[in-house]
């Protein structure tokens, strides 16, 4: 650390290390008594630099910032006694179509998997904090949605949804709109053609 | 048993063993669940799986399974029989289709596997980021951040002094005033007819016993007075009353000793 | 952080961070499979050097290491926050009753207002910091007795408890009158003096 740090730049440093929660700017901001949001991005921004080679990073998830060991020490630090939930296989396909699908109702995740999702899945990734209400929609019956929670985007170490691994791909090919879009789509065309070019296949497909 | 691995026996080889397959159908949870690892096993694209083949090895398996005596959940059995009669459709000639194709329930199969088949990636992919507490880690040893609240009461001398008045002005011993009121009591009104009757036999109006100067709202008092009070003399057998009709005047007259009532 | 840190380095601070415990050389090197003490002392020297101008330092405590904030900007990890009340009706009168009694009992503060006086109310305005205690009453059962502070007068802009008008000019102000208003409130059901917990008297004490 050869060139000295600025006043500000070393009270975001020791708030975000001393801080038992990822923080925003602004509630950074309000913590250290009122300084402009935009001078802490400029703070965040110097430190996210200072530490980018270092043993420890400085990271952004869901927008709240906070101090992590670098993914390439993983092998080093490794508990002996695993930390992380180990997630049943059902979990972990209920976790990602919420993530990508979000909000989602049960019905919904339920006819993407085909099969009935026990209440116990949903508590179980309620409980981790990954997911969480996010309302009722607006169709009879009223069914609650569920989305993901600033938690999940930290756990799993993405910055916004967008990180989700390829869900500008999935979007593109149409593998996040319902099936009865699809076949709306593919009935618009003939299928028999449609199979005939991967590409042709593609565009019908992304509605 | 890893999810990215094929960790279906195949339908034609007879290497499976029955504990495998009881292991295997325990993880699972579904029929499209079980049509995606057909599917995947027939290592192709899913947008080009035979839906055909696949409805054979589903059907291969769910005999397997049968056959082996394990209970089959509903849904594997409703998908099975769903899909033997799709597996009829398309192989009947295509004037006798029903509508829904075939072509149209398999395409609808198909859209649906890719879908779960997305998912299953996206999941994988998903639990292989770098995790907290698994591949990165956070502050063992949090200072922790504090917010003491203090609060910082107000009040000022007038509402101070305000408040002392009002537990003085509610505590204060309270005076009573009961206010003046011009009335004429029966037991006065009784005394002042029975005395006015004594002068005469004569009928009088009712309107004649009452004070002369007095104000509108005390003779308003006598009058229901005198009313009531002639109408004790009456009982008594003093007086005699008589009113020509409804709101007419009312007379009061003496009775002679002795005399009964009208 | 200019400069590329070691392999080691990175680790050892990796390590120190992701502790849950300060850790001594030998139990650093142990984790960091079998280094050599030595080459571990050095990242540490490094380390602590390069935190030194930082916002959290590197330091040393009976031969276990570990990071913490920097001093200078310990004030940061608690913040205190002020929040302003306006004191309750029941507060204030229970107030100007020890004004201009004191010193005086709860006893007897109960008898002038005519109603029971929640010890939270008491508790109020001592935190406040308008009256004290001022000893205790030689009477059977000693009570103790409250007298309003210098704090008091300060706050009121009062030179002496003597610029307290007295009844004659209350009077005259007009504020001993029965006021419809101020009856109808006495008579009410005062749920300040009714609840004897603190915590909902806390509420009802902030108008």
């Amino acid at each position: 650390m050869s060139d000295e740090p600025g006043t500000l730049e070393r009270a975001v440093e020791a708030t975000l290390f001393a801080s038992e929660e990822p923080l925003t700017v602004d509630a950074l901001a309000a913590h250290l008594g009122g300084i402009a949001p935009g001078d802490v991005q400029d703070a965040l921004a110097t430190l996210e630099a200072r530490y980018r080679l270092r043993g420890v990073h400085l990271v952004e998830r869901g927008k709240r910032w906070h101090f992590e060991t670098a993914p390439d020490l993983a092998h080093l630090l490794r508990r002996e006694k695993e930390q992380v939930r180990r997630l049943s296989r059902a979990a972990t396909e209920v976790l990602a179509i919420i993530a990508y699908h979000e909000p989602v109702s049960r019905a919904e995740i339920e006819s993407i998997r085909g099969v009935q999702t026990s209440a116990g899945t949903l508590d179980v990734l309620m409980e981790a904090g990954w997911i969480k209400l996010a309302g009722r929609r607006e169709v009879p019956g009223r069914p609650v949605i569920y989305a993901t929670t600033p938690e999940f985007l930290d756990h799993f170490g993405l910055a916004s949804r967008r990180d989700l691994p390829g869900i500008d791909e999935l979007r593109a090919a149409g593998l996040l709109d319902p099936v009865d879009e699809a076949m709306e789509a593919a009935m618009r065309f003939d299928p028999d053609d449609a199979d005939e070019s991967d590409a042709a296949d593609d565009e019908n497909l992304a509605d | 048993m890893s999810a990215d691995e094929p960790f279906m026996f195949p339908p034609d080889a007879g290497r499976a063993d029955a504990d495998a397959l009881y292991l295997e159908l325990d993880g699972w949870e579904g029929p499209l669940d079980l049509l995606l690892d057909l599917a995947r096993r027939q290592k192709v694209d899913l947008r080009q799986i035979s839906i055909l083949a696949l409805v054979d090895q589903y059907l291969t398996y769910i005999e397997r399974a049968g056959a082996m005596k394990l209970e089959l959940a509903a849904d594997y059995l409703v998908m099975a029989a769903w899909l033997a009669y799709l597996k009829s459709a398309m192989l009947l000639p295509k004037a006798e289709q029903e509508d829904p194709s075939p072509e149209e329930l398999a395409l609808r199969l198909q859209l649906r596997l890719q879908r779960l088949g997305a998912m299953r990636e996206a999941a994988a992919r998903l639990m292989g980021r770098d995790r907290i507490g698994r591949d990165v880690f956070l502050r063992g040893l949090p200072e922790g951040l504090r917010t003491d609240r203090k609060t910082v009461w107000r009040s000022d001398i007038f509402s101070l002094i305000q408040a002392y008045g009002q537990v003085k002005a509610r505590t204060a011993p309270r005076i009573y005033h009961v206010a003046n009121r011009p009335v004429m009591t029966l037991d006065s009104a009784l005394e002042r007819v029975s005395a006015m009757l004594g002068v005469t036999l004569e009928w009088m109006e009712i309107r004649d016993f009452l004070p002369p100067h007095a104000s509108p709202e005390l003779k308003r008092s006598a009058l229901a007075s005198s009313f009531v009070a002639a109408l004790e003399l009456a009982k008594r057998g003093r007086a005699e009353i008589a009113q020509d009709g409804a709101f007419t005047p009312l007379r009061i007259r003496r009775l002679k000793e002795g005399a009964a009532a009208v």
